[in-house]
């Protein structure tokens, strides 16, 4: 089995590459992702190869970058839009929720929508305002949405392709601050379904469950547990929209505790969904509150603070404290 | 700002044929027309304002959700839709009644969506309904989509090969209210940018509901495109024949891989905005009486019967209409409420844990009232 | 005291006036509220008193509506925005959530953002597609603004009153299907806070919380629950962000049972939250999983199916069923 | 299309004096222009470069979380800034540091802004400010809240009373690239329809990061407001005369009630879009030669030197910008890092339990570690 160490990133680009040639109707679109390579060099090289009808700069107008891709989507095509960064999406909010997002089921069944759109998403990584946020509540309360997100370069590589060969609209959330590290890329595995979530790490006195940069968190927090004597599981989710459950719910089986973990705010997110639905459907198993370790409820602050804002391996680590304890 | 050209007209508001200055272009277009062509034109305009009339009663009696009449602007539409060659593309807006039509839809798709059985209505993948895409409600959203479709057709190759036959071009229709809509801009900014076949069809009837043209634009609508780099032209959009020619002109242009263009047809909303509106709060009665006089059809027939059309030949029109709307309502009144599986089978393609999850639950749920709650 | 019976279209209407009399910044923007008096005619008649300095007709376009609110409220002007029907609101999105609500923030105390946001919502109504949605979440889950919606021609009156008075951006979620059934408008009481929930019944043996149209059903079941000896407490929210937590804490630790109740698709939405934090806050007190009683995950179906898709007073009173046998 | 006319210049790009054709209407501002006012110009360029070199080093070494240079546009922004009057307002894109500086800003607050310590940076509400609005860095919003606040300075009745020191015009800044977003087309629909004082100015750089102006338009910017009704013009950007008189006739006509105006300013931007930006990967050499040698500040020195401005003179200039970046060097390091207070003080402007409930859990959790975490 052909096995690369590749950052983040390059997987992505590697799984672009397959992708579109796999399939000639597979092409990207978006701000600067072709003679600059994209802002964070995603698709660094990618224009060279395939050319300019395949790789689009496009005009900067993210409602126009999503509403052309609907429309090619209608001629055949499978258009993969990247968003420059997670605080410029909100231009193509109308185009992706009551267009991308409905069109399949307008259709009953007539038409497809198989449109990702890539969005480097979330903190770590010093930038100003708009540039490290973490959105993916907006999508995942989006019915006719997919929403996935990596946290390694495996699953980028292979989620990457995966979301492109679904028929159905993929939100790809790509955590920034991991583009960098590098990380083995199975490179002739076969994937596994877009939804199903992964066991990280196995553990038996708390489950930890998040995904993107929070997994490598997650995995910190469990390792420094450890050497308290603390068994703690992690369960990376991988897809947002639909959760997938069974994992978790075995997992809280197991352990009676929960700690919910993401950089984004609390308040009506995907924490506050598994947080509710697993103290719905584990409400015998549960020793502790679903406890929830989120950002703020308050706009992603300067960067000079925003390791106040962000929930890291301490305030992971305060809340399994606070599970174990009560 | 020098004073703008008329728009084109080959009609004069009392049905003689008078092209105006600078309508040279477009005559050839005029002169191909046969007696059929014109009957066509007239007979489409006529059915659908009986079809338009029989929706807004079924509204009344409480059939429909609502209805959007198309009545007064129907040269506008027939015109342009008969420009239209079978491989090209239709984007509506929600108004296109007619254009539905003549591009082979079943109506009753229409019927349903506005009824409310429906969200969808018709497979535009299905040749039978000549690539008339969906309708979206939310302003302005279809122009991006016609744009995006039109890339697709460049990037295919389908443009500027001379072939009359899949040389493709794409139509948009939209209203003088969403020109507002920054989408409606962008797309025409990626339409200059990738010089896509894409046609623009405002449709200026003077109203966004009650609003007037005059909120959204303090100048002539057709002048905006050309700041986009766009070549546009306004045309009499009560006029038929000047709907089709300039219409037939700049698909033919699209087609032949001169990019996008733009009409501004000039046409005026006899009536409500839609079963749910009131005109008379914002309306004068001088303005209905202005545009009522130029109305279309009235000005159509009067060509027709100038230039000798039969008796024989409107009864059967008559005929036609009556017998259409009999028709649509009779299946309106036969069209069944949907079912559960309409609300969760489509909502993804490939299948979703959750939405399987729910329809369990509720076909459990609705069972448990022995299937009949 | 005076008390009117008014429909909450025309206690809206009433609430409006006073507003623009008491202050003359306030002034009304959106498509179709001038001449016309807006679709569901809650203006009407305010161009006639005010003027059309006061009542813009705006052009079509809702991004320029909630981004020019936003200059008017940097000049000093109290601008309510109409946005014609809950589905239209998302071209305005990008204006609503990385400007309107972080303004105030990003001007660290130098800058009021006295912007209303009237949205009429939901269902009920026969609508069709994007005329009878439920976009609560995403406003809830962005930091910076208020979200709030009345359910009684009263709470209306005041609550609009109260938002226009706020110096923080509030989005006013009118339930649209109460716009014309009549109740009394205590038109000289003083205002309670902006954030307070209400208890629209007492009772001892579960909690219903809901908002907006969903409180007349929550009323309606507990009247029928009654005449089977089930006693249900009812709590209006009125504030969907932040949410009141403090009568719902007190009555769930009375009745040990909650069913959250809301139009709107559960995943991720405003009811997950409450849930969640119940469950976390009251975590001794339930004897029973929190149960949500929400819209399906799906599109807003076509208006002849809306029944289906819709909570009433039937699925209330089952989960009320699943929460008692629990 | 007609050939355009040429863009407004009254400096050769060798520093001459010689005004451009159609450039007659402007003059009389230049005329009116003292040698003070002159050297002001010149000063305002020389030491805004110094500040952004300054910047970049800063950023290069770890002080800033990142830096936007203006090298290149000095002359546009300086023009424009110039040209307004105390009372107007000022919608800055994110480029705009002279602007600012000319409005009386303490520069502390974009580097506040690019060190990453504020999402704020200054108060617009205090008058030692200029009324010069925060950046927001979501492209072409601010063209849209530009236009509200002219909207209310229509409403308060303070344009076109013939008080020159009241009437009010408010001036937006943004980018070519910019340009293609919906907002910045519904900004101008609505400045039409309200006839707003506002002068949109754009700084055509030629570039968005990496993609060329070619791509948002084919045809020159400046024609794009014509089609929304709101006259233009474009100039020199690096011609500072040229960007000033443009200015300050529009800022009049604003002030006067003509409603609103677009200037389209030719520039370039020298050096990258960002200290993040790699700009050898898609701008060629000759692209840098051309327009290095149309740089705005050498041309206006050889203009001042050859109406004998004195060595003293540019010694002075130079000491000025050396101490002023000197000045913005010594302040950076010392700036001192945000508290929790500063996360939750101000999302609301009145109280919010559940921030409260946060600030206090933060409070706590960092007493937990001794405060010094
Ligand atoms: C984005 C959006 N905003 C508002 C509406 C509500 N609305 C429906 S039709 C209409 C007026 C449309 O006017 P115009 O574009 O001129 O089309 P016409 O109805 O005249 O054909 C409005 C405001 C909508 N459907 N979509
Ligand atoms: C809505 C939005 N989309 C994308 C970005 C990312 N971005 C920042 S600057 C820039 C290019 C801007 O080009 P232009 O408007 O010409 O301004 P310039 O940088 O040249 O001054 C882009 C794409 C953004 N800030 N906002
Ligand atoms: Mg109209
Ligand atoms: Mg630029």
């Amino acid at each position: 089995m052909a096995v690369e160490e590749l950052p983040l990133a390059k997987a992505i680009n590697a799984g672009l590459r397959k992708a579109m040639r796999d399939n000639d109707k597979v092409l990207l679109m978006g701000e600067d992702i072709g003679t600059l390579g994209g802002v964070f060099r995603v698709t660094e090289g990618i224009k060279a190869e395939f050319g300019d009808t395949r790789v689009l700069d496009t005009p900067l107008a993210e409602s126009g970058i999503v509403g052309t891709a609907i429309g090619l989507a209608l001629r055949g095509y499978r258009p993969v839009c990247e968003i420059q960064f997670d605080g410029f999406v909100y231009p193509a909010f109308n185009q992706i929720t009551t267009q991308l997002a409905k069109l399949t089921n307008r259709g009953r069944g007539t038409l497809r929508m198989p449109v990702v759109i890539r969005i480097p998403y979330g903190a770590h990584i010093g930038a100003i305002e708009h540039h490290m946020e973490s959105p993916e509540a907006y999508f995942a309360h989006t019915a006719g949405l997919r929403v996935v997100s990596p946290s390694t370069p495996n699953d980028a590589y292979w989620m990457i392709q995966e979301s492109i060969e679904s028929n159905d609209p993929v939100i790809f959330f790509e955590p920034k601050s991991r583009y960098w590290p590098k990380g083995p890329v199975e490179l002739d595995a076969s994937a596994s379904p877009l939804h199903a979530s992964r066991v990280a790490r196995t553990g038996t006195d708390a489950t930890l469950v998040g995904h993107g940069a929070m997994v490598t968190m997650m995995l910190q927090a469990a390792e420094l547990a450890a050497t308290e004597g603390v068994s703690l599981e992690v369960i990376d989710l991988r897809s947002l929209s639909p959760v997938d459950y069974t994992p978790i719910l075995d997992s809280v089986t197991k352990t009676g505790r929960l700690v919910v973990c993401q950089e984004a705010a609390g308040f009506v997110s995907v924490g506050s969904e598994i947080a509710a639905t697993v103290a719905e459907r584990a409400f015998y198993s549960l020793q502790a509150p679903v406890i929830r370790v989120s950002g703020f409820d308050v706009p992603m602050p300067a960067p000079r603070i925003e390791n106040l804002y962000l929930p890291d391996v301490d305030r992971i680590l305060e809340a399994v404290d606070r599970s174990l304890a009560f | 700002m020098t004073t703008p050209p008329p728009a084109v007209q080959f009609l004069a508001t009392d049905g003689t044929f008078a092209p105006s200055a600078g309508s040279d272009e477009y005559l050839p277009y005029i002169e191909a027309l046969s007696d059929a062509q014109h009957e066509q034109f007239y007979r489409d305009m006529f059915v659908i304002r009986r079809f338009d009339t029989e929706c807004t009663n079924l509204q009344r009696q409480g059939q429909m959700a609502l209805w959007p009449p198309s009545h007064g602007q129907e040269a506008a539409q027939v015109g342009s839709a008969r420009a239209t060659r079978a491989q090209d593309h239709i984007f509506p807006s929600y108004r296109e009644h007619v254009v539905a039509k003549i591009r082979g839809v079943d109506l009753m798709g229409i019927v349903g969506l506005m009824r409310g059985t429906t969200l969808g209505g018709w497979d535009v993948n299905d040749p039978k309904n000549g690539n008339f895409h969906g309708y979206t409600l939310v302003l302005g959203t279809q122009t991006l989509h016609a744009t995006g479709y039109a890339m697709g057709v460049n990037f295919d190759g389908a443009v500027g090969t001379g072939n009359p036959d899949t040389d493709t071009a794409v139509v948009v229709y939209f209203g003088d209210g969403s020109t507002s809509e920054g989408d409606v801009n962008e797309a025409m900014v990626f339409a200059a940018s990738y010089q896509t076949p894409t046609v623009f069809f405002l449709q200026n009837n003077q109203w966004a509901i009650s609003v007037p043209v005059a909120t959204q634009s303090r100048v002539p609508l057709y002048l905006r495109p050309r700041g986009f780099g766009i070549p546009s032209v306004q045309v009499d959009g009560n006029d038929v024949l000047a709907s089709y020619a300039v219409s037939a002109k700049h698909l033919d242009d699209a087609r032949n891989g001169l990019g996008p263009s733009y009409i501004e047809a000039m046409t005026y909303r006899i009536g409500a905005h839609t079963t749910s509106d009131d005109p008379t709060r914002y309306q004068t009665d001088e303005q209905l009486a202005h545009w009522v006089a130029r109305d279309p059809i009235l000005r159509f027939e009067t060509f027709l019967k100038n230039k000798g059309a039969s008796e024989a030949f409107f009864a059967d029109v008559e005929q036609e209409a009556a017998d259409f709307a009999a028709d649509i309502r009779r299946r309106t009144l036969e069209l069944p409420n949907p079912t559960i599986d309409n609300l969760f089978d489509h909502v993804y393609s490939e299948p979703h844990p959750l939405i399987t999850e729910q329809k369990a639950w509720l076909a459990n749920y609705e069972a448990s009232f022995g299937g009949d709650k």
